[in-house]
């Protein structure tokens, strides 16, 4: 269960429970139950009590983790086989303040080789200003905030090759 | 030979393509959508591109995303698979313009073969037959009787404007002409406000049979073998099997020359395959797929060639090593699709699959994509699993398949494995004698 | 887990539900039933009462359920493939009382066709008393009360073949 | 033909003859210990029957149990795989006299075979070549410098009462000679108080080559040609093919003749397997394996004949429907032992299987009874799973053995994946150039 799920869990439960407090109580429980869940061993623990309900799962394995894991585009090939499943490198972040590359292509920081990039981490930025570019099939595509906001990280460096939904730039 | 290969598809098939490349020392490049991100093919490749979210539309079938996954990976050619974009002659020239090879026909072939009245024609000059009837409206009855006594009863009279049934009917005897020649016009009035009809050769218990073909850029054209396809649901094939329990030696070397020669002529390149009917000995063009088929790994068990590995081989301008009497059929071969479907209804059963066993053992081969754990996406086909069985006779083959069937674990979804279960104890079957109605009317007897 | 357990753990989660805020974990609630999973071999527990729900589970299960389970000797050929894992049926009963085979045969409960058995239930034995017979390779092997008891219950029927370790009869 | 045969063993080779069993339409007994109750065979199996508490000898090696299982039963006939009770004359004969057909050789033919002298004996008087060496001690040196003269350089001078490598000395040319004689001598009489020696053809890099020999009860002896099994540790095969990369064709119908011709002569029955160590052209008899072996399906991947299924009908007294000129070597398979342990130091390791999953595709097939969540028990031999892969010619079936090895999922335990994935990158093994020391000498020099 990652924390994602928990604050839904956690959502849902205050929604159901009207009166409580939304995190409070809940949280507790919840951390409770995964401690549970640690010295037990068990799978999946749910309690419903007068209105209430938690449900905490441990997720299944789920793919042959010997299989040797893809290469993302960006990492270098792993030499052994039978190597420990990686995550994917282009998941998403969660949280709203993330950019992600709307296509595959290559990603440049700056307008041309050798100019300054468009943005550095510190700055402010307001929507509609471009904050990198996107090469695709010898076109240049800009990515634009989506809204104003303090650039927090940037993911990503010159010329890298991106996949669909990687994570580019992260806006505060 | 190219050094790295994208595979612009998903599921079996991509990771059938996976393993034919790295048998021959290639790099793979799988994409993907964001709803396979932990599929088998991704986790496989050498590396992975994911080309958008889960729609096929918007990853898939998405030509701008997979020309960048080529141009960002360096990937020397595309194999489309089957499905996608695999049939899209546009695709080949876009993948041809960017200086990738595009693993498949010319594109002018493909597009010949996807505009069915044209590829009608085309192969009729070739020398391939059609289903003979008349060659437009016809006239009188007296025009309508000469025709269908020369094309043979029992004859179809059709609406020319028609579609779906109506302003059909059958004429078994020269008798029931006239008849039918007066209903199908009336109908054919009624429904489409156009009384022409015409006239074709009618088929009551044809079976699907199909020529495997290989030919590469020096002109060489071989085939191998058929496939009979018969065992279908609403045009979806679900068991296939090689050689057919219909046809002769001497029937597969005709059909095979008449194949080879027209596609000859034609300047054919790549793996094909001519779809026929077939009835009282004589066959009938359908179609012809422009690329790798499903079933095609019934055909790699009994001549034991790896079609794909050719498929590769020829659009590297390598030559096909082998001659046509290099190709001999060795034993019987039988492939159920093993689909995230109910095995009835066919209502499709996307989820979780809580527990995977492949079977095993001599003459079992099991493509795919599935695994412990693994998600059937409601996106895509149902297609889940090919189960191959090879034997060296074709009870052998039956039992080996029964077997089979009854290890095989796909727990969490439903699957149409035990309607298999039930097709290999059918005598109709056993004896393989059916026909592209015989699963309908099975399933309709049956309660399905 | 028998019934009297399952009332007794319910009855003090509906117990700690009133003394405590809306939802109160009962861990020891929860370590008990993830014993009882483990003594059990259950996949999962789900405890509902007066309003209080607890399911406890383990992670999926090992073996292939939908490969065909093995017949036990006893049992009846099923004809449908596909059909769910049947627990052994020869396997060993808990508790002291359990007689089991020690060899594969068939078992007899009289000395000889149409003779009364050896024991019947309710019957005190002691020890050394032969309480059935078991033929294997042509021999008839005498099963020995181990102690002294009184016959709780006879788990085979005259003439059955049975496996190594399968449970014969049951001293109380 | 039976109808129910009970399988006298375990693991993968239980499930094997499980499969041949369905595949004929008989019935299925498995019996298990304590330990196997979740086993594969008990699962799969028609019935099963519980006979004894995990140690080997109070379950798969106890014959009244497993008589006594054959009664509740009624089994017609017992497999006894291999390993266990499968070369016990005794449990042959046994099963006999209770009116139960043993599916393997005729007693008298185990019980000779077991006795390595007496059966080294045997196999030369009816022509099968052994070790040439002295028929016993030899006296002077001038009668052992005549002796080694006729065997032919080199040669090994060994102990009389002799083992473990003390009082072994090679002569690798005549002048050679008299030193070893002495040093041997005088080793001899220290470790032994026995100073008498004898002389054999020393074979420097032998490889271990066996013939495949299915006999039926009319008389007819076939070959399936050889497997070669050089890749060895502590003399345990790990890696198998065939055919033989050292073996021509002439070669392999001679030994094939000559194997057939001498079985003939003896009377013998069912499948056996005749070893050979090979050098220079020349074979010499090691020992002849009266049952099934482990690496059977390297040679029914490259004759598509079923060996269980072979020796099943042989055990009905069904005739052999095949000729010497029907089996047809077609391509090269390649065999690798998946076994539970570490892959350099070998190391047991039992233990959960936390995930599984098995090679798919073309000409790959994996005999094992693993399953997700599997428990290998730490009673029986480590062997796990058999990767068996086939292809149209060695390189091919190389290139698929190595991407094979690299999709098997097997978590939780060491498995030999390892040392597999390694040997089939080496030159020497690429090449076919190996011999029974390599594997030893590779492990020794790649710290394990």
């Amino acid at each position: 269960m990652n924390m994602k799920d928990v604050k839904q869990l956690g959502a849902r439960l205050a929604t159901g429970g009207k009166a409580k407090p939304p995190l409070a109580v809940d949280a507790g429980a919840i951390r409770e139950l995964a401690e549970l869940l640690d010295e037990t061993g068990l799978g999946e623990i749910e309690i419903e009590q007068g209105g209430c309900r938690i449900r905490v799962a441990r997720p299944a394995t789920t793919a042959p983790s010997a299989a040797h894991a893809p290469l993302s585009i960006m990492s270098e090939p792993l030499a052994a086989p039978g190597r420990a499943p990686l995550e994917s490198q282009a998941v998403k972040r969660d949280g709203d303040g993330a950019i992600s590359s709307p296509m595959v292509g290559t990603v440049y920081v700056a307008p041309e080789p050798g100019k300054p990039p468009f943005v550095k981490v510190g700055d402010t930025v307001r929507e509609g200003d471009t904050l990198l570019i996107v090469e695709a099939m010898k076109t240049m595509n800009p990515i634009i905030a989506p809204r104003s906001g303090i650039v927090k990280e940037i993911c990503v460096e010159d010329a890298q090759p991106i996949e669909f939904g990687q994570t580019l730039l992260v806006l505060s | 030979m190219f050094e790295k290969i994208l595979i612009a598809n998903r599921g079996e098939i991509a990771l059938r393509i996976h393993r034919a490349c790295k048998e021959m020392g290639i790099a793979t490049v799988a994409i993907h959508s964001t709803a396979d991100a932990d599929a088998m093919h991704v986790r496989l490749a050498d590396e992975s591109v994911c080309i958008g979210p889960a729609p096929a539309a918007q990853s898939y079938l998405n030509v701008p995303q997979i020309i960048a996954a080529c141009e960002i990976t360096g990937a020397e050619a595309v194999h489309p698979g089957y499905g996608f974009l695999s049939e899209n002659a546009r695709f080949a020239e876009i993948v041809a313009d960017h200086g990738v090879t595009f693993i498949g026909p010319r594109p002018e072939h493909i597009r010949l073969m996807g505009d069915k009245i044209a590829a009608k024609q085309a192969v009729a000059q070739l020398g391939i037959p059609t289903v003979p009837g008349s060659e437009g409206a016809v006239g009188s009855d007296d025009d309508a009787a000469s025709i269908a006594a020369a094309i043979g009863y029992p004859v179809l009279i059709k609406a020319a404007a028609g579609g779906g049934g109506r302003g059909m009917k059958v004429a078994r005897r020269p008798e029931d002409l006239p008849l039918a020649l007066t209903t199908a016009r009336a109908e054919a009035k009624t429904a489409f406000a156009d009384d022409s009809v015409y006239i074709e050769k009618y088929l009551e218990r044809p079976r699907h049979i199909e020529v495997q073909v290989l030919a590469d850029s020096f002109g060489k054209v071989l085939h191998l073998g058929e496939r009979d396809c018969s065992l279908q649901r609403r045009n979806q094939k679900l068991w296939e099997e090689a050689p057919s329990p219909a046809l002769n030696a001497a029937q597969r070397e005709e059909i095979g020359h008449t194949v080879t020669s027209a596609l000859s002529k034609l300047g054919y390149l790549g793996a094909g395959t001519v779809e026929f009917l077939f009835e009282d000995g004589q066959f009938y063009f359908i179609e012809m797929n422009t690329r790798l088929q499903v079933e095609h790994p019934v055909t790699e068990a009994i001549t034991g060639i790896d079609i794909v590995r050719e498929q590769i081989r020829i659009a590297a301008a390598s030559p096909i090593e082998l001659e046509q009497s290099d190709i001999v059929i060795a034993g019987n071969a039988i492939e159920c699709r093993i689909n995230a479907e109910n095995p009835f209804s066919f209502q499709p059963s996307p989820g979780t699959i809580t527990q995977f066993h492949a079977p095993g053992g001599l003459g079992v081969r099991f493509d795919s994509a599935m695994y412990t754990g693994y998600r059937v996406p409601p996106y895509y086909d149902s297609l889940a699993g090919k189960l191959i069985v090879h034997g060296r006779n074709r009870n052998e083959c039956l039992m080996r398949l029964r077997r089979a069937l009854d290890e095989i674990v796909v727990a969490g979804i439903e699957t149409t494995i035990p309607l298999f279960q039930k097709l290999v104890r059918e005598t109709d079957v056993l004896n393989g004698d059916y026909h592209i109605h015989w699963l309908e009317q099975y399933l309709a007897a049956h309660g399905a």
